[in-house]
């Protein structure tokens, strides 16, 4: 199998679903003539078109609810937020328009929309370009919030947000875009939204994570496995819907859990996935959950400072000592 | 009814005619049929308000009442494949596209059969085999869900174009120029339908907007011919609406129109019709230029309505407004178990659900 | 004591402050000739005259990013949101710049504003104009986050909001304004951010709650009490911070949960109430949690619907059945 | 050096006479001083480029080369009580504004002795004792917060007046449009700056926006001047900023000046100067009007510079950009105690540190 990046494999997502079905295009600032921020669209606009690849202005209201119209009469909008942090300014047509749209039209009118671009801190950013948008999404019904940590899921993910026929928050990482490199296979795939997937098994602790802290907590298991302690790794993938009987399953195997994510503590993805166990394996645990977390300040621009507030795998580490009373 | 042809042979900005007696060569039940349609969209308000009172419609409820001459003289104008989106004042807007009374009463009732099935309210009428693409309550935000479907329209190498409605107090908000700038600068086929009752709530929009003609909000963007119209004359509307439509659909171009008129009654149903923010010398001063009783008037100087003819359709008009309030009470409430259904037009998932089932309801 | 509506309790907290400090001001839509949409502004134009009390156009945006400026150079804005739907329109400026001001400025320049208005459903409004926002600004460094329940909370915490240095979200309720009414000290005072009260004491559960739920888990309590099922009602009033001290107190002594709040289930104050307890008090639970909130779905506008979609006294009362596995 | 002293003589727009050769009426000391600040601009940034390639400096840097002009002949017409607030491309306004190169450098290299002690970075520059407000990232949001400065200015009486600098893109964001309508509805005393570079990241403004001349968005606002100025040009700019200035402090009214100008480099550090979006001949015509060069041209033409003094200035600028970057690098790195101090100016919740509490740094 091809070893591609994360950001290969979204391109061809992309281009693999654009030549599958011509209503599917993607509208967002520099993802044309510049081939993307970030590059996730390059060459497309010359393959496609620029009514296909469409270069927006700095209007992330307007070019939002572009798309959430463009959905409503038949196109399949991919609308690419440079990075998530300026898509604040567009969250009312996110929230109140594509979420709800369905609904209100009493089933008539619903939104195949894909709302992607990068989350996450990337390196000393400073405050308002390093933030985890997950919570904010993953709270709305009528959203799906996806967050793939390799470029396998990456691929299989976002096929099948673009054809899912509803509103789809897919959250990248501009750290990962490069670094992540792994088998993508050739033939096509979809990879299910919804479904967690174990990337490493392990009897003693459940690290549950998605995105980056995938990496992180890959990381600490293999050296916590030289210590005796093996982790099993649960990748979320999708933040909502929770794949509840994946973390359940996992939990009941090892009754020991660790929450890892880089967003702010509060109200997070970690709250809800405690929630979750607390009231379906009540019994299975043996004891409290922790909890992995960005620190609860907004992100410092000194390089010191960034790596102290970002979790890493020594945090997850340190966080499954603690389940586990190793420490 | 008050007489006033001299208005209507000329424009409301007075250097252009408008409206000219050969009613923009409409046939007599054509013209009939616009009246029509601005009676109905009358009376049903009126009905809407009487039941309102009674507690069988909840929430915001917007009446259009003194408005009619723009939604009639607007969509009147438009092909059956065309679009139109509004905002929350929502009601003349469905009825004249073509929905039933009894639908859109219905959706006010909050019952199965409004055309939203009870779920989307006073605010939130939808009907896709009208392309009636609603019904938006976030003042502003239904415009770039115009300019997308404008998109649409030019993607698909279509012919349609997009009929957006929206009020005064839109001109302020960042949307607004947001999407005129998109719709002008990529050519999308969009009418931008500017409704100035002149108030938005109980702001006159003078107070908040730093602009005196607020057509003149769409000079910063080439590419967009702004033009004002009386919007108490519905012939007046139904010209400048053609003329937009047809620069549309030939040459891809928006229009963006200011529509002058006047809401009768209150923002909605706990704001009174004067008293507060406006005198009722103003609501009276508005209302002696009734678009109704214009337009009927003009017909029947014309020789194309009697009185008679108009009693009669009037009459028609309550009748039928008087059944939607029976069908829609008599219609069943949404059902329960519809809950879930229009979350996610694909499978409801399970995980969500599981969050809900320490209620007795669903277990 | 005389006895005030929650309504009249907020305007005379901004009164009271308004007088007291000259660079106290208010903005927002309809705050002045009309009086404010749900009238809390009642009076205040004709005694304080255009400058403190501004009629905004509808740019939520604009005005909430006014205030900021304002609050950078001396004043101490409040920014009235018409309702809590429409400041997502908002919300940049409120997370990227008013939550993020005084640390990208190196301590330089703090915000002290108050961004307030009613949030969560009134009476059939329909899918975009009923919903809870707690949980989109609890996750954010930077901000606080109340919510009262009754007219001397929320003055007292008005008030304190008011002279707060730093942002502050205060959430009302459009029904509470009128039907909440009760005892208001003649004197002034302040009520602290921060700080949870024990609304009603009791021994078997501890109901954790906040603004309308507060007045449901009572009622809850009471119909609960003729079954000797003695119910602790901890009203937390500021969502962020959360009263952990208060909360783990209560539960140390009920050993048994409930978290009722208004909002969508998935990442809300609850789960991070969930997620505290276990931490810290895992073992002083004999039971799991138990969650009311409203179900995961939009707003619909039919009355029975929004009925069963909204959490009420049953429910609180079924909950704490639950835990109390007496049901 | 380009000579260039026809087009100093007429305005960018060729209708008006524009920076005479009277330097309107500065003295030599303070054409020397404009020229300084210039020179100071460019070479930090050239510093600044050269230390980021050894990693010292981290995340997005926004350079200024090429636009000096517009900084320095707008900020050098303000009083020290006035308020300046900026994009991230802000090295440049802080350094003129009065910030010392150390404490520009040092918050590049993410030190304590930062003007935002290590927190900001490159794009949030603060200085509150010189009403310095930053340095802001989301593009368009921080014009609002100009608006609230002009409206505290109002609010308090004063004469001061907020500069507000922002780049072309940000004519087609929501915000711009919001802020315009309530500067000019209110008459507040901010000046509106747009550094038109010609570009946003990649895109040809042209390519985006629905209006030929920018400054024409200006249009939609009565009450607001609208003019465009040569942004290469420091006296041009100086003036019509000066009455832009003078507009705020006397008639409350704001103003909002197009300044047509280029950046040399790429956007940020990650982006080639040329090759993609734009050609090197582009980039090379506009070199050739260079706003340092020409000023000091003309100061010389005038008698007022000679190039020994112009070469004793610009090595004097090198030395204390090259002193800068050694400070900052001796400056230490903020305390890790400090994490919690800026976030609430009030004491920090203790509930919000407890869940940060299983770190071991801070157990
Ligand atoms: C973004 C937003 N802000 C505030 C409101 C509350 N609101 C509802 S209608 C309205 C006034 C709108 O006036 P206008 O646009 O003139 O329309 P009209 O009601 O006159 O038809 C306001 C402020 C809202 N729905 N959306
Ligand atoms: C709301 C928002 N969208 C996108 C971005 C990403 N971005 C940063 S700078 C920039 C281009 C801005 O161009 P311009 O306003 O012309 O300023 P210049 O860089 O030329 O000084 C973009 C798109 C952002 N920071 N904020
Ligand atoms: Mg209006
Ligand atoms: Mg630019």
């Amino acid at each position: 199998m091809p070893v591609l990046s994360y950001r290969e494999a979204l391109n061809d997502a992309i281009c693999e679903e654009m030549k599958r079905d011509d209503s599917v295009f993607v509208i967002g600032e520099e993802v044309g003539e510049y081939d993307g921020a970030y590059k996730v669209t390059k060459g497309l606009l010359d393959q496609f078109g620029e009514w296909r690849i469409r270069d927006a202005p700095i209007a992330e209201l307007g070019f939002a609810g572009l798309g959430v119209g463009a959905a409503m009469t038949g196109l399949r909008p991919i609308v690419e937020f440079m990075t998530w942090n300026f898509a604040l300014l567009a969250i009312d047509e996110v929230i109140n328009a594509a979420a709800k749209m369905y609904q209100m039209s009493g089933g008539q009118y619903n939104v195949p929309i894909v709302f992607r671009g990068p989350g996450g801190a990337a390196l000393q950013l400073g405050a308002q370009h390093s933030q985890s948008p997950e919570p904010w999404y993953s709270y709305v019904p009528g959203l799906k919030v996806v967050a793939p940590s390799t470029a396998k899921d990456a691929k299989g993910l976002l096929k099948s947000a673009i054809r899912d026929n509803d509103p789809v928050i897919f959250i990248e990482s501009e750290i990962m875009y490069n670094l992540v490199k792994d088998e993508v296979p050739d033939e096509e795939y979809l990879t299910p939204l919804g479904k967690a997937e174990v990337k490493r098994s392990g009897a003693d602790v459940t690290v549950v994570c998605h995105s980056k802290m995938v990496h992180q907590s890959i990381a600490a298991a293999q050296k916590l496995s030289e210590e005796g302690i093996e982790v099993e790794v649960l990748d979320l993938r999708t933040v909502r819907p929770l794949d509840v009987d994946a973390i359940i399953e996992s939990v009941q195997k090892t009754n020991r859990v660790v929450v890892a994510e880089e967003g702010w503590p509060m109200c997070n993805i970690g709250a809800q996935v405690v929630d979750d166990i607390q009231r379906e394996a009540f019994d299975s645990l043996d004891a409290p959950i922790a909890r992995v977390t960005g620190l609860d300040v907004p992100m410092p621009y000194a390089k010191n400072l960034e790596k102290i507030v970002t979790p890493n795998a020594e945090h997850v580490i340190e966080a499954v000592r603690h389940v586990c009373y190793a420490n | 009814m008050t007489v006033k042809s001299e208005e209507f042979l000329t424009s409301p900005t007075g250097n252009q005619e408008r409206a000219t007696p050969d009613f923009l060569g409409l046939s007599t039940e054509e013209c009939i049929e616009v009246l029509r349609l601005m009676i109905v969209s009358r009376r049903f308000e009126e009905k809407a308000a009487e039941v309102y009172q009674t507690g069988k419609i909840g929430g915001f409820c917007h009446l259009y009442t003194g408005q009619e001459a723009v939604a009639v003289g607007a969509i009147t104008a438009l092909r059956p494949d065309d679009y139109v989106i509004t905002a929350y004042r929502d009601h003349a807007q469905a009825l004249v596209r073509g929905m039933s009374p009894n639908a859109v009463m219905a959706e006010l009732y909050g019952r199965v059969d409004g055309c939203s099935k009870g779920y989307g309210g006073s605010m939130h009428m939808f009907d896709k085999s009208l392309n009636f693409m609603g019904g938006h309550g976030i003042v502003g935000s239904h415009l770039p869900l115009a300019v997308g479907v404008g998109y649409t329209i030019r993607y698909q190498g279509e012919e349609q174009v997009c009929l957006c409605f929206f009020g005064d107090s839109v001109v302020n908000i960042g949307a607004f120029h947001e999407s005129m700038n998109m719709a002008a600068r990529w050519k999308l086929p969009v009418v931008f339908l500017l409704e100035n009752n002149q108030y938005g709530m109980g702001t006159d929009v003078q107070r908040v907007a730093a602009v005196k003609e607020l057509k003149d909000r769409g000079l910063a963007y080439d590419g967009l011919t702004s033009i004002d119209v009386d919007g108490m004359d519905v012939l007046a509307v139904r010209q400048v609406v053609e003329e937009a439509i047809d620069r549309g659909r030939t040459e891809k171009l928006p229009t963006f129109i200011e529509a002058k008129c006047f809401r009768y009654m209150g923002h909605s149903m706990a704001d009174p019709s004067h008293g507060t923010y406006r005198t009722k010398e103003e609501v009276e001063k508005w209302r002696s230029d009734d678009p109704i009783l214009g337009f009927s008037q003009l017909m029947i100087d014309a020789g194309r309505l009697t009185e008679e003819e108009y009693d009669e359709i009037d009459q028609e008009m309550i009748t039928v407004c008087e059944a939607a309030a029976e069908f829609a009470d008599n219609s069943p409430f949404p059902d329960h178990d519809t809950i879930y259904q229009y979350i996610y037009s694909d499978r409801y998932p399970d995980d969500l659900r599981r969050r809900d089932a320490w209620r007795k309801e669903f277990s």
